[in-house]
């Protein structure tokens, strides 16, 4: 067994384990130990990443293992790991640690909460793991459809509704992304030899040009669906208004994430041509994106819709950085998806206690909560601050590196369109600020919140956690970005291959 | 013994009786003459292989074993379906085709 | 060679008329009859062609066995003496359109296209060849049809059974059978 | 070379400070965390004062001018092959000139806040706020790179926003902290686009390539044109926008006068000495590029720093708010060193508004302090910010009232004070340079003269107020600060700062010039003389004087409605007019969009759906019709 299909392995064994037990209350403790686990696992395998690399191992991928699936369309079960993958697995082991004890208090259907749960994970971790674009896929709808069951039961308000629109929107994303997919098949071998859907091989070729301005965009609207890409965003704030706690910061926090990796890897990967001669027209998208959620965000009443606006903002980013092209923004990219999924996921996780104890997320019926709530209230400010890009926290170095990054593209429209898109960072602390002005300080305006308990211990362990991982980044963000700037060389050296600027 | 007599003969026959059996598929409404259309249909295929296997490979069995399982088949089909009709007409008390339609949207 | 063709003849006018017959009767007893009349035709066409087994089988199993089932599920199932109220004559009209279309449009092209008979020596289809095909596993033989149709044949006994049993399926409710 | 490795430790004590009491404050006794977060400033205050010293007086110099030393550095995170931030330290004259007005000033907060802000809740939450301020502050200034300054900007931003909101429960305090923490960043927004075209067209970061006078970043200053301005003096203009906001430069100066809801101590850390000095250090620090490659920016520099003094005084004549008026104190006297920078040439004797402005800055930082912990001293004893409830206190406020006087007569410029010596010598600067700005501060010396005296004698003459409970004195901890910071203010101005503190790091010679000093003396005497006449004593002047000029008096009082105007882009363009059109075509064009497909397929299939009619033989004749229909085609049409 290799390490790398362990991360697929415990989760389904943890599964099993849920299944076979009886007692509903060990259920959590199950879960928090299978995902505890699988965090140690992701520590050790950015250990065995790190010491590879330190002894000189320089092949793209690490620890790849290969079995034949179906001969006849030459699909593999193909797993391995760069940089951005293992860092990608680290965020996903975090922020599902985070949100098993974040919903240690479900009430109903524990059980096969916490086994859609983890279900979702284990889609999660496949994708990452994956280098095969079949399998890829495959785990990508493994992770999506747990989502509608978590919503439509567990979820709070119009569930029903936005179960169907958050389904329907990403299937038909996904849709665009097998048309895609296949597409890149059916190219991935100009001379007529075997095709495959493995990403180093397609890497090594390239797809005749027409073929390419036709499925990139496919396939990068089919990812920037699950990225909140304008306009197919708007399943974000009503999926994760009506989520509960641990999915909304497992969705916003790693799901999303994966339409960030996706158009990176395979897109703009595959694609580098098309995707250099077409990234105008995702760059205005993408620059759209994150100042009209950032606006967007302003005009919200409810919690959870202002974190689903600044989701939309913050993921807008990803997609503009990668469509950059250059090292430096595609690092920031990257970065900025792990900063963004820690305090994303704090921050649902945040609302989420706070909602337990208010029963309300709208800001207006709130106020004064820093004196009854402190250590909620100020882990409330520092995910705030974190996501307006304090630096010390994880959100100014991704913001700084897709910036200075996106700032040194050689053409002029980019750089306009960059200093546009950096003034995002003073909306995103208008209504941060206002959030935390009318929420937490200010006199205590309902007397029912005068004696409202601060946070339990397993509140405190699924929010430490993530704080911790935001600082730890914001602090030393030089060996995170080591480690992703070395990753991206191949696909740099690629692009610069074939796009000489 | 059929010397004289060309395949297409058959052949039109088959087709008569074939759409006989269409015509009354679709006009009949009980569902027990629906049936024995399909009855219908199903002998003028059988007539069909017959007449194809003697008059076009007369040294094979390919047709009449063909039609020898259509035979079973259709005994079957025959078994099953009046089971069905009068499982039906217990429940609905007709067996009228245009009244059982509760399989719809 | 003409007691051959007068044979056909009365056949297949046999055949036509009782179809017509069996398609547009008002009296659905007679209907199962004109069936009958028509089964035994085929079989003296099958005659005709030399498969004698065959037409002793489609006597058999067809008269003896279908048509019976057909005519005990009607005692089952109807008035004898009930008439048919007669369908749509629109919808008779269309059907019969369709219908002489697609016998026009097949005719044509069985007239059309050029039969060569073969002129190889046929086989003598006597009993002991069809048991030994049935059973045999070479080249020619027909073992996996005959056990297909075997548990087909079960299958189909099972599920007559089954679906014809009485008060099993009384869970489900139907808003129709309120009136029952 | 000399060891200055442990200059490190500076911003780092601090910082450990920081972490100890913010995660561990609540459990410690207040009084404990108190001295723990003083005495970790004294001992950088030390550690400073030693580095002044070794480096103004052991280092050695080239060519007779002062180093740059990187003390330490190292690479935080890596951009490009050229571009990576360091984290480090950078010694040179003004950064070093910085750390001793920091810690001096900060050392001092401590120990006064010991006093002032005794029994409050929160106590150590205030010091470790008071600790993140000093780091971050230290921090900046001595950035070795614009990026770490960046960084440090933003934190003493933050630590800002924490302390103007340090009573989180008065909503007033909220709106303060919120308001400063917005107007700044839009101003670092400019900063930071200003980086960003500076780092793209000269590929570094780094202060000492950036401006070495030699170096190819300044020579290749042309660049490509905009608007009819260099690429260079675009980004120098973006850049200084930061320091225009984080100075509270006219027209971002409106976060200032409300930040003083924060406790009086961080009003006289903060908002006086340290950080709002930060934009007029930022200039200094990019100075050479300022003078040798974006001289219209430099000219921008200089108007905005007099019309912002012009204006801060005018206003200052008419608040009642002490804190305000000596708010609007700071912004005119910040203007002033604005002014002097951007009158400044590089090298020499050109160098006099440099020199100038960072001394200013110096003694500035000193009596500021004090005006405010008297302030402070003040509102203790009264419990009150108003100058109209109060008056007649110098009989109970001694030493407060003996400091404040020293305090007032230094902004005034009256020598032998630290004030006259700075003031004077950016007024001369301003009248080698350009006549109408010398002119205009030369009218400012006047009004700050009055103004200041205007608070002073309406605070410890004017009306016997009777209070509702004796004033008293304010406790050692809180005098004996006043007491250091009062003596700083008068001896500081004999320093040699153009021996020390030059645009080159060169020495050079500058003596006092009688025809500008005597001139500028005798305007502040003359403010002083006009409050004396309207304040000393209860006088109706003050009221007629407001009856006859109503309109203007009215405009000046209310700030010349900048705030409204303010509110009126935030609440009503920004907020109405975009951001809730935005969530309005959200959710009802581009979400109703997504909706309508959903309809419409839902809608189509409700139209479909006839087809599945349950009615067998319609199948039939469906199918039958569909094959015969197929036949006809693949037969007869398909050849």
């Amino acid at each position: 067994m290799d390490i790398l299909s362990l991360f697929v392995v415990i989760p389904v064994l943890t599964i099993t384990a849920i299944l076979l037990l009886k007692d509903t209350r060990q259920v959590r403790l199950v879960s928090a130990f299978g995902m505890g686990l699988q965090l140690l696992m992701a520590a050790v395998l950015v250990y065995l990443y790190l010491s590879a690399r330190h002894a000189g191992n320089i092949d793209e991928m690490l620890f790849v293992k290969d079995y034949l699936w179906f001969k006849s369309l030459n699909i593999h079960y193909a797993v391995g790991v760069d940089g951005i993958s293992v860092a990608m697995i680290s965020l996903t082991s975090l922020v599902v640690f985070a949100g098993i004890f974040a919903s240690w208090e479900v009430e109903i259907l524990k059980k096969e909460f916490f086994i859609s749960l983890i279900l979702l994970a284990t889609g999660v971790f496949g994708f990452f793991i994956s280098i095969d674009l079949f399998t890829m896929f495959l785990f990508y709808e493994l992770a999506v459809i747990p989502m509608y069951l978590l919503i439509g039961i567990w979820g709070s308000g119009p569930k029903e509704y936005s179960a169907m629109k958050l389904t329907l929107m990403l299937m038909g994303g996904s849709a665009l992304l097998l048309v895609g997919l296949l597409g890149i098949y059916f190219n991935s071998s100009p001379d007529k030899n075997q095709l495959t859907f493995n990403i180093l091989e397609i890497s090594k070729v390239v797809i005749p040009l027409p073929a390419q301005r036709m499925f990139f965009p496919l396939t990068f609207m089919g990812f920037g669906v699950l990225g909140a890409l304008f306009p197919f965003h708007t399943w974000s704030p009503d999926g994760h208004a009506s989520a509960p706690t641990a999915v909304s910061m497992l969705h916003a926090g790693v799901l999303m994430k994966l339409g960030g990796y996706g158009a990176f890897r395979v897109a703009i990967f595959l694609m580098p041509e098309a995707a250099h001669e077409l990234s105008w027209i995702f760059i205005i998208l993408t620059s759209i994106s994150v100042i009209y959620g950032a606006f967007g965000a302003i005009a919200q009443k409810d919690l959870k819709y202002i974190n689903a606006y600044s989701s939309v903002s913050h993921c807008g980013l990803v997609l503009f950085a990668v469509l950059m092209m250059n090292q430096t923004a595609m690092t920031g990219a990257i970065i900025q998806m792990i900063s963004h999924g820690l305090m994303t996921a704090l921050f649902f996780g945040l609302i989420g206690m706070i909602y337990g104890r208010t029963h309300t997320r709208m800001i207006s019926e709130m106020g004064g909560l820093m004196k009854v709530i402190p250590f909620l209230s100020v882990c409330y400010v520092i995910a705030g601050l974190a996501s307006l890009g304090l630096p010390g926290l994880s959100g100014f170095v991704a913001e700084m590196t897709i910036f200075v990054g996106a700032f040194q593209h050689p053409e002029l429209f980019y750089r306009i369109v960059t200093i546009i898109v950096v003034s995002s960072i003073v909306i995103t602390a208008v209504y941060i600020l206002r959030v935390i002005a009318i929420l937490l300080l200010g006199p205590t305006t309902n007397e029912h919140f005068e004696h409202l308990p601060d946070a339990k211990w397993f509140e405190k362990i699924s929010v430490i956690t993530l704080i911790g991982s935001v600082a730890a980044i914001g602090l030393a963000p030089f060996w995170l970005s080591t480690m992703i700037g070395t990753s991206m060389h191949p696909i740099i050296e690629r692009i610069l291959a074939l796009n000489p600027f | 013994m059929n010397s004289g007599i060309p395949i297409q003969y058959f052949l039109i026959l088959a087709t008569l009786m074939f759409f006989t059996g269409v015509y009354g598929f679709l006009t009949r409404r009980n569902l027990i003459t629906i049936l024995m259309s399909v009855e219908l249909i199903l002998n003028s295929v059988n007539i069909n292989f017959l007449a194809f296997n003697r008059y076009l490979y007369p040294h094979k069995l390919e047709g009449m074993f063909f039609s020898l399982f259509i035979i079973a088949v259709a005994a079957a089909e025959a078994a099953v379906a009046i089971a069905i009709i009068i499982n039906i007409y217990r429940r609905f008390a007709t067996i009228n085709v245009e009244e059982v339609n509760e399989m719809k949207y | 060679m003409v007691s051959n063709q007068i044979m056909f003849i009365l056949f297949s006018a046999m055949i036509i008329v009782f179809s017509i017959l069996t398609v547009t009767s008002r009296k659905i007893l007679r209907a199962a009859v004109y069936l009958l009349f028509v089964l035994v035709s085929t079989s003296g066409l099958y005659f005709m062609l030399n498969y004698q087994f065959l037409a002793a089988v489609q006597l058999t199993l067809y008269a003896g066995g279908i048509v019976v089932l057909i005519i005990f599920s009607i005692l089952l199932t109807s008035h004898i003496s009930q008439n048919f109220e007669s369908s749509g004559w629109k919808k008779n009209i269309f059907s019969a359109i369709a219908a002489l279309t697609g016998a026009i449009l097949a005719i044509i092209t069985i007239l059309e296209y050029g039969f060569t008979a073969s002129t190889e020596a046929a086989q003598l289809v006597d009993m002991r060849l069809i048991g030994k095909s049935l059973l045999s596993v070479d080249y020619d033989g027909y073992v996996l049809p005959f056990e297909v149709i075997s548990i087909l044949l079960l299958a189909a006994m099972v599920a007559a059974i089954v679906i014809a049993k009485k008060g099993a399926p009384k869970k489900i409710v139907l808003p129709k059978l309120n009136q029952e | 070379m000399i060891n200055f490795s442990y200059t490190i430790w500076i911003p780092l004590l601090p910082f450990l400070m920081f972490l100890l009491l913010g995660l561990a404050g609540h459990k410690l006794k207040p009084k404990l965390s108190g001295l723990l977060g003083t005495g970790g400033l004294g001992l950088i205050t030390i550690l400073s004062y030693i580095t002044a010293y070794r480096y103004f007086f052991t280092s050695e110099k080239v060519n007779g001018a002062y180093q740059k030393i990187i003390a330490s550095n190292f690479t935080w995170l890596q951009f490009t092959d050229k571009l990576h931030i360091d984290m480090g330290v950078l010694l040179d004259p003004i950064s070093v000139m910085m750390l001793v007005v920091i810690t001096t000033v900060s050392f001092m907060v401590h120990i006064y806040s010991l006093g002032y802000m005794k029994g409050e809740k929160g106590f150590e939450r205030f010091f470790a706020f008071l600790s993140l301020f000093s780091f971050s502050m230290l921090g900046l200034v001595l950035a070795t790179n614009i990026f770490q300054m960046y960084i440090f900007w933003e934190l003493v931003g933050v630590s800002s926003f924490l302390l103007i909101g340090f009573y989180y429960q008065k909503p007033s305090a909220v709106r303060a902290s919120k308001k400063a923490f917005i107007v700044t960043r839009f101003a670092d927004l400019g900063f930071l686009i200003g980086i960003l075209i500076l780092s793209f067209n000269t590929k570094t970061f780094d202060f000492i390539t950036l401006t070495d006078p030699m170096g190819t970043a300044i020579a290749q200053g042309g660049g490509i044109a905009f608007l009819g301005l260099s690429v260079m003096t675009w980004s120098m203009i973006f850049v200084f926008m930061g320091g225009v906001g984080k100075s509270a430069m006219f027209p971002f100066h409106i976060w200032l006068p409300d930040a003083m809801e924060g406790p009086t101590p961080v009003s006289a850390l903060i908002h006086a000495a340290t950080m709002v000095v930060a934009g007029v250090y930022l200039v200094a620090r990019m100075f050479p590029i300022y003078a040798l490659s974006a001289p219209v920016a430099l000219n921008v520099v200089a108007y905005v720093g007099a019309f912002s003094s012009l204006f801060a005084a005018v206003i200052a004549c008419t608040q009642t708010d002490i804190k305000r008026v000596l708010a609007y104190s700071t912004m005119s006297q910040i203007g002033y060193m604005m002014l002097a920078l951007g009158v400044s040439g590089y090298g020499g004797h050109e160098g006099l508004g440099y020199m100038a402005s960072m001394f200013h800055l110096f003694t500035h930082a000193m009596f500021k302090a004090l005006l405010f912990l008297g302030a402070g001293a003040i509102i203790h004893a009264v419990h009150s910010n108003y100058m109209t409830e109060m008056g007649g206190l110098r009989k109970y406020l001694p030493i407060t009232h003996i400091t404040f006087l020293i305090a007032c007569l230094t902004i005034a410029g009256i020598p032998p004070l630290s004030g006259f010596f700075s003031k004077d010598e950016i007024l001369a600067a301003a009248f080698h340079s350009n006549k109408i700005l010398f002119a205009v501060e030369y009218a400012v010396a006047g009004l700050t003269a009055f103004y200041m005296f205007r608070l002073y004698f309406s605070v410890f003459w004017g009306k016997d107020t009777h209070y509702s409970h004796e004033p008293h004195e304010a406790p050692a901890t809180m005098t004996i600060p006043l007491i250091i910071l009062a003596v700083g203010s008068v001896v500081t101005g004999f320093i040699p700062f153009n021996k020390l503190v030059t645009s080159d790091g060169k020495i050079f010679e500058s003596e006092l010039e009688l025809m500008i000093a005597i001139p500028s003396v005798l305007i502040g005497l003359l403010g002083i003389g006009i409050a004396y006449v309207m304040y000393r004593k209860e006088s109706a002047i003050p009221d007629k004087l407001a009856a006859t000029f109503k309109y203007s008096y009215k405009w000046a009082y209310n700030k010349f409605y900048m705030d409204e105007l303010y509110l009126f882009i935030t609440k009503k363009i920004i907020f109405r007019y975009i951001a809730e059109p935005v969530a309005w075509f959200d959710r009802h064009v581009v979400d109703a969009t997504m909706n309508a497909i959903a309809t419409v397929t839902q809608g189509v299939s409700y139209r479909i759906r006839g087809f599945q009619s349950g009615q067998l033989q319609k199948y039939a004749v469906v199918f039958i019709t569909g094959a015969i229909m197929l036949s006809i085609l693949f037969i007869y049409l398909w050849k």
